[in-house]
């Protein structure tokens, strides 16, 4: 049996995940593709939130929502002017992941541009662990969890109890039926576009204090929270959330047991579960 | 399909190649220069882009300064006057980029020397050097081993190969140096990424066995951030000491968590220069950051090891201009054990020899020669052990983090191979 | 009465045969070894892209061929290296390992399409990565093994010998996709072309009609894996090393993105022209002083093409684009859209 | 021996039964007429014969052979090829391309002989072609054989639909309401070509809404209800039997 201290960081490995996992999988519900350049937008949210911080001295919650408003907005650009073009009759999904992949490209060598070599960190924020006997955490985590609980929460409310969220569902149930009641996929694919690159970013802004801060950092997130939507399902929005569960847990305690094997065996379970159950733990069937 | 489109498609084609060949002229001042006789051009294949990019961004401000102020003399071969030229080309991180990086600049822009290189890409750059008769000075470490030793160089195959850092050397001298400093601790852990595994491991696993020292290894997959299990596992095997091989963003996380885990009293080293004190303050914390060990190659607190003055004068120089030029304070001094030294070697073979053209002759003068450097005078040796009688000594010092200085902590001059 | 020629078909078909001597002539033109190891590499990527196309136009798409390059490598230089095989019979088995590793795979995997096959063979690439990385015995781990170039060829009069010079490379790169562009051609023209067509078009249409889906896909996904393992070998003996980081997922991607950019219209112009492009344009990107500009260029290229080129059609599409519409001056076809 | 026969086959989806232990036997050369109210499982019917679904009770046997559980592929090959309902077609391939594409399962040279492209394959491909180029006159799309399909009019799709079916010269066809959302001449357009079908000895089993058509060319007529067959018999006389009535007063209230 694992020591409580490698689940409390599944915990928040599963949190770290989780935001990010359920951005993607909106964006899947609605758009039909998985967007590849999810990780890079988490990464400039984290730049975002460290240059609001570092140079205009912000609080860290102003600066996560500045972060999530700008990255939405950068993301719904992406959408309007790349992934609309790319999603068409006659185009495969081959071409929207071209293009997203290309975007990782083009957001990592800019960033890397502006902002430089030297790793940034922002270990000032939150400072402080806070000790529990045989093991301590510090504010920087505890913050990520109470921070994912509640943008659970809002994302609970917003896609239940507001117009935009019905519109949302509707939108992810049945798109012609949504659109014979009128409401706009186009605009509701824009809407979810930015609400899951805002979630990368603030994501990404509540991450900057806990890890470095670099143009590549993005691609471990985005590979962990892809392999956490196929383990709960691609298109699930429940799946999402216990496949980034399931994934923390189990990437922290197979690290704690076999060490660096854990990759090895992530990659082999997601294969098998894409074998034997395509549609993941939640996900309904599409035939 | 609209008229207007295809005229869209067919201008931005013309864009992109236009692009290309835009891009393609503007190598060619580089190879107009190459007809200027006194220049002395040195190749270096290093990672200009993607996730491996700072060890190429970093430590240019000092490389490019330190050839300035080397070529404010210059230095004199046979009664004529050379001055030195550094050409850096991107190796993408890559072998198949070292590659191309290395014909670019052998076969493009002439080069006879290279200065080093910095990725996993020993052997492909090798494989382009030594037929094309350019000396390569490098370092020794992972795959740039002997075969005897399970690497992939062989004396044979890449005469023109010389190791000019022994990495490897004082990778296992900073390991001893650590011991001595901590001996209470029963177990030295050591961390490495998966790729780092392989011949420089083994021989490091050899020594410490000989050396009866008990190890603790472990091995994170690549782009890992979070380092719990890794720190919960050392800690259960009683490691006091973790010492990471050169990893810097790994490194100040390892430090970082271990700190907040509550683990404040276990040792963190990592067999690289400090990059920037500020930015480990700022990534782990001032508090984490305190005590990480790393290597030191700043000559001029060096106790044991005796370094030219001048060398010494020129470096503070070098570092001034490097931070005129950036406009920040500049501290990093892990290059000064690299391109400068490296320059120096090659520079002083060539007036040895009396030819800045004839390799093999150069190669005949870099054997057993001995080299005053930035990392002080050395001998090239190791016939012995290498089975090729080029490589060169080291400091091997390392320091710690006080406050928000790096201070010198231990010293023992490596010979070529314990 | 004076005999009519097609000149809209002549002259086009004799720009390319030009362009074809013009190639084959490159070593004769240039020495510079750059250069040519750039278009030799180009064409070994070029190899790849084909069998991305291939398997593409069974309506999948696999993230993953960078994987079946490593395991063509890996195979030859294993053989050679540490069985000390010579290096011909060794090349060919690389190709029939990495065919049988793709006809094992696919019989499984491609039983799930779409999305999922994609994601199931991005997790088969890094798998590969990580065996070779781990598999110490064989693979000699993360150090990776050293290749020694294809043995010297005596011929009366003169030898062919690899480690002088890039020049035998370059042929035999000609050679090998020469083969691989005319078997790819010859599948496409086939009536296993046309099935493929029908496969991708419409799943459930061919089923009912009798063409049996895994069947073809996995043929498919098995020729793809047999050239591709070729060029990985050949990749392999040409760098003189194969280390697991050499080939992984962002290769994969690299494969994707030439393949697009190039155009999947066509199994074997497209390739040819998106490795060649997007290559040539990366290593000329790599001479800029700038960090990182390599990759925001890399990108921009990219995701231009596929935005403005119309739909389908990669920069293969400018060819006759370029005939039709600059050359002679046609109209545009179109067809008026029924309302239902 | 029948030509197809269904013994007690039963089709569930989870509780409700879509065909209820139906047994059909339809002999050579037969043009078979099925009608039913919406819902009546008429196109079930049609799925599980070509094997798209598999049934939950019962077997299938075509020329004695048990065809129920086979592939969709394996059960083409025999010969008994099926239209869709609404015009699935082949995204983007030309009308005379989808023919090929439908007619390269009947090729008897082998891909081999394709591949190499020996003078076997080029004339078995010219006699195709030339069935082809029949066929394309006899559905009369012969003016937009280059046309892409997605470009045809409705009814020219469903044409083709028949024809792409057609070209792999089936024994049995299986023909999924080819005249729906069609003016009364495009109707009788496709009739006409049924017609033509099986007068080449092509057994049919065709779905139909519309009365007219059914008495038109059905030489047998079976009417489900609520996965039922409630009559089996000539046109006229089915037409006249009271359940059919009521099944269809029931339903088609005008």
């Amino acid at each position: 049996m694992p020591p409580a201290g490698i689940w409390i960081d599944g915990l928040i490995q599963s949190c770290i995940y989780m935001t990010m996992a359920f951005g993607m999988v909106l964006v899947f519900s609605i758009l039909g593709i998985l967007n590849w350049t999810h990780g890079q937008f988490y990464m400039l949210g984290a730049f975002v939130v460290y240059y609001g911080i570092a140079a205009a001295g912000m609080p860290l919650p102003v600066s996560m929502l500045i972060s999530a408003v700008l990255i939405g907005g950068l993301g719904m650009l992406v959408e309007k002017f790349i992934i609309e073009r790319l999603t068409g009759p006659g185009y495969g999904p081959l071409y929207v992941t071209v293009a997203t992949l290309a975007l990782i490209f083009f957001f990592e060598g800019a960033s890397g541009m502006l902002f430089g070599a030297l790793d940034k960190g922002l270990a000032t924020v939150l400072p402080g662990v806070l000790d529990l006997g045989s093991f301590s955490v510090s504010y920087q985590k505890i913050a990520v969890i109470i921070f994912t609980l509640i943008v659970m929460v809002a994302m609970y409310v917003v896609l239940n109890f507001t117009k935009v969220g019905l519109a949302i569902r509707a939108a992810a149930q049945d798109p012609v039926a949504a659109s014979l009641h009128g409401i706009s996929v186009g605009q509701v694919s824009l809407i979810v576009m930015g609400i899951g690159c805002g979630l990368a970013a603030m994501a990404g802004g509540i991450m900057a204090p806990v890890y470095v801060i670099n143009p590549f950092m993005g691609r471990t997130p985005m590979i962990m929270s892809l392999l956490a939507i196929i383990i709960g399902g691609i298109g699930s929005l429940t799946g999402a959330i216990v496949g980034s569960i399931i994934l923390g847990f189990l990437n922290s305690v197979i690290a704690y047991r076999l060490s660096y094997i854990s990759e090895l065996v992530l990659f082999l379970l997601v294969i098998i579960i894409l074998l034997v159950r395509p549609q993941g733990l939640f996900g309904a069937s599409r035939k | 399909m609209k008229r207007s489109y295809s005229v869209a498609i067919i201008l931005v084609i013309a864009l992109i190649l236009l692009g290309i060949f835009a891009i393609a002229s503007a190598q060619k001042p580089a190879q107009a220069q190459t007809s200027e006789a006194n220049i002395v051009k040195i190749g270096l294949p290093m990672p200009l882009s993607g996730p491996a990019s700072p060890w190429g961004l970093i430590p240019t401000p000092f490389r490019e300064a330190w050839i300035e102020v080397f070529n404010r003399e210059g230095f004199d071969v046979a009664g004529k006057n050379y001055k030195l030229k550094l050409i850096q080309v991107d190796d993408q991180n890559s072998s198949e980029g070292g590659a191309a990086a290395a014909k670019q600049l052998i076969y493009g822009d002439g080069c006879k020397f290279f200065a080093g290189h910095w990725s996993w890409n020993f052997p492909a750059v090798a494989a382009v050097t030594n037929p094309a008769k350019v000396i390569f000075v490098t370092r020794t470490g992972n795959q740039a081993l002997p075969k005897s030793w399970g690497g992939l160089y062989d004396p044979k195959t890449m005469p023109y190969v010389v190791f000019g850092s022994p990495s490897e050397e004082i990778f296992i001298a900073n390991v001893f140096a650590l011991v001595k400093k901590f001996p209470e601790s029963k177990q030295l852990g050591m961390l490495d990424c998966t790729l780092g595994a392989g011949a420089g491991w083994d021989q490091v696993f050899d020594v410490l066995k000989k050396a009866g020292i008990k190890y603790h290894m472990e091995r994170f997959p690549l782009g890992t951030t979070d380092f719990a299990p890794y720190i919960t596992r050392f800690r259960e095997a009683g490691c006091k000491v973790v010492y990471i091989a050169g990893w810097v963003g790994e490194t100040m996380q390892f430090a970082k968590q271990r700190w907040e885990m509550g683990y404040k009293d276990m040792v963190v080293g990592s067999s690289g220069p400090f990059v920037n004190i500020d930015m480990y303050n700022t990534v782990c914390g001032h508090d984490a950051a305190q005590g990480l060990i790393g290597q030191y190659w700043a000559p001029w607190d060096y106790k044991k090891t005796k370094v030219n003055p001048k060398y010494i004068a020129m470096c503070r120089e070098a570092l001034k201009i490097a931070a005129q030029k950036t406009g920040k304070p500049y501290e990093y001094t892990g290059e000064i054990g690299w391109v400068p030294s490296h320059t120096l070697i090659l520079v002083q073979a060539m007036q040895k020899a009396g030819t800045v053209t004839d390799t093999d002759a150069i190669m005949k003068a870099i054997r057993g020669g001995t080299f005053d450097t930035t990392a002080g005078k050395w001998t090239m040796s190791g016939a012995k052990t290498y089975g090729s009688p080029v490589v060169f000594g080291s400091p091997s010092a390392l320091c710690e983090i006080k406050g928000d200085k790096e201070v010198y902590l231990t010293e023992d001059p490596t010979p070529p191979l314990l | 009465m004076k005999a009519y020629i097609d000149y809209k078909n002549v002259v086009p078909k004799t720009v390319i045969g030009l362009m074809i001597f013009l190639i084959v002539l490159v070593p004769v033109m240039t020495s510079n070894m750059a250069t040519l190891s750039m278009i030799i590499l180009s064409g070994v990527w070029a190899i790849a892209v084909m069998g991305f196309t291939l398997v593409l136009r069974t309506g999948q798409f696999s993230m993953g061929q960078a994987a079946f390059m490593a395991i063509g490598g890996y195979t030859s230089a294993v053989l050679t290296f540490k069985l000390s095989m010579p290096f011909w019979p060794s090349f060919f088995l690389a190709g029939i390992v990495s065919g049988v590793v793709a006809l094992l795979i696919g019989s499984v995997v491609l039983r799930v399409g779409g999305t999922y096959f994609s994601i199931i063979t991005l997790a088969l690439c890094e798998i590969v990565r990580i065996v070779a990385q781990e598999w110490e015995p064989v693979t000699d781990g993360a150090r990776g093994l050293m290749t020694s170039p294809p043995p010297t060829i005596a011929l009366p009069g003169f030898e062919i010998n690899f480690a002088a010079s890039p020049v035998p490379y370059y042929y035999f790169m000609l050679v090998l996709v020469a083969v691989t562009s005319l078997v790819f051609r010859q599948i496409g023209r086939s009536r296993m072309g046309g099935t493929f067509f029908g496969i991708a078009a419409n799943p459930t249409l061919a089923e009912h009609q009798g063409i049996r889906l895994m069947k073809y896909r996995v043929i498919a996904f098995t020729v793809a894996g047999v050239f591709t393992g070729f060029a990985g070998s050949f990749y392999a003996h040409f760098l003189s090393v194969i280390s697991p980081v050499m080939l992984g997922l962002w290769q994969s991607i690299q494969i994707m993105m030439m393949s697009i950019v190039g155009g999947v219209g066509s199994l074997v112009a497209g390739p040819l022209i998106g490795a060649l492009l997007l290559y040539a344009f990366g290593i000329y990107v790599s001479r800029l002083p700038v960090f990182n500009i390599q990759y925001l260029l890399f990108g921009t290229v990219v995701v231009l093409v596929v935005i403005i080129l119309p739909k389908g059609t990669g920069l293969v599409d400018l060819w006759d684009r370029f005939w039709r519409k600059v050359v002679w001056r046609e109209k545009e076809f179109e067809f008026e859209e029924v309302e239902e | 021996m029948p030509y197809l026969e269904l013994k007690n086959t039963t089709k569930h989806f989870g509780k409700l039964a879509a065909l209820d232990d139906i047994d059909l036997q339809i002999e050579k050369g037969e043009t078979l007429g099925i009608v039913g109210p919406n819902g009546s499982g008429k196109t079930t019917l049609i799925n599980l014969i070509s094997g798209y679904y598999r049934p939950t009770r019962g077997e299938i046997f075509f020329q004695g052979k048990k065809i129920s559980g086979l592939r969709p592929d394996q059960i083409a090959k025999l010969g008994i090829i099926r239209t869709f309902q609404s015009n699935v077609l082949y995204e983007g391939a030309t009308v005379v391309e989808s023919m090929l594409i439908s007619s390269y399962q009947q090729y008897k040279t082998s891909h081999w002989q394709s591949f190499f492209e020996t003078k076997a394959w080029k004339d078995e491909n010219e006699k195709v072609v030339g069935k082809v180029i029949d066929l394309v006159k006899l559905l009369d799309l012969l003016n937009d054989t280059f046309l892409p399909a997605e470009g045809l009019s409705h009814g020219y799709q469903r044409m083709l639909g028949i024809g792409m079916a057609m070209i792999s010269n089936p024994g049995l066809l299986l023909l999924d309401e080819p005249t729906t959302g069609m003016n009364h001449e495009e109707a009788k357009f496709v009739v006409d070509k049924i017609k033509k079908i099986s007068e080449q000895g092509v057994t049919v089993i065709l779905i139909e809404h519309n009365m007219k058509v059914l008495l038109d060319v059905a030489t047998r007529v079976v009417v489900l209800s609520f996965g039922n067959k409630i009559a089996d018999g000539k046109p006229e006389e089915v037409m006249n039997k009271q359940e059919v009535i009521e099944a269809y007063l029931g339903t088609e209230t005008l």
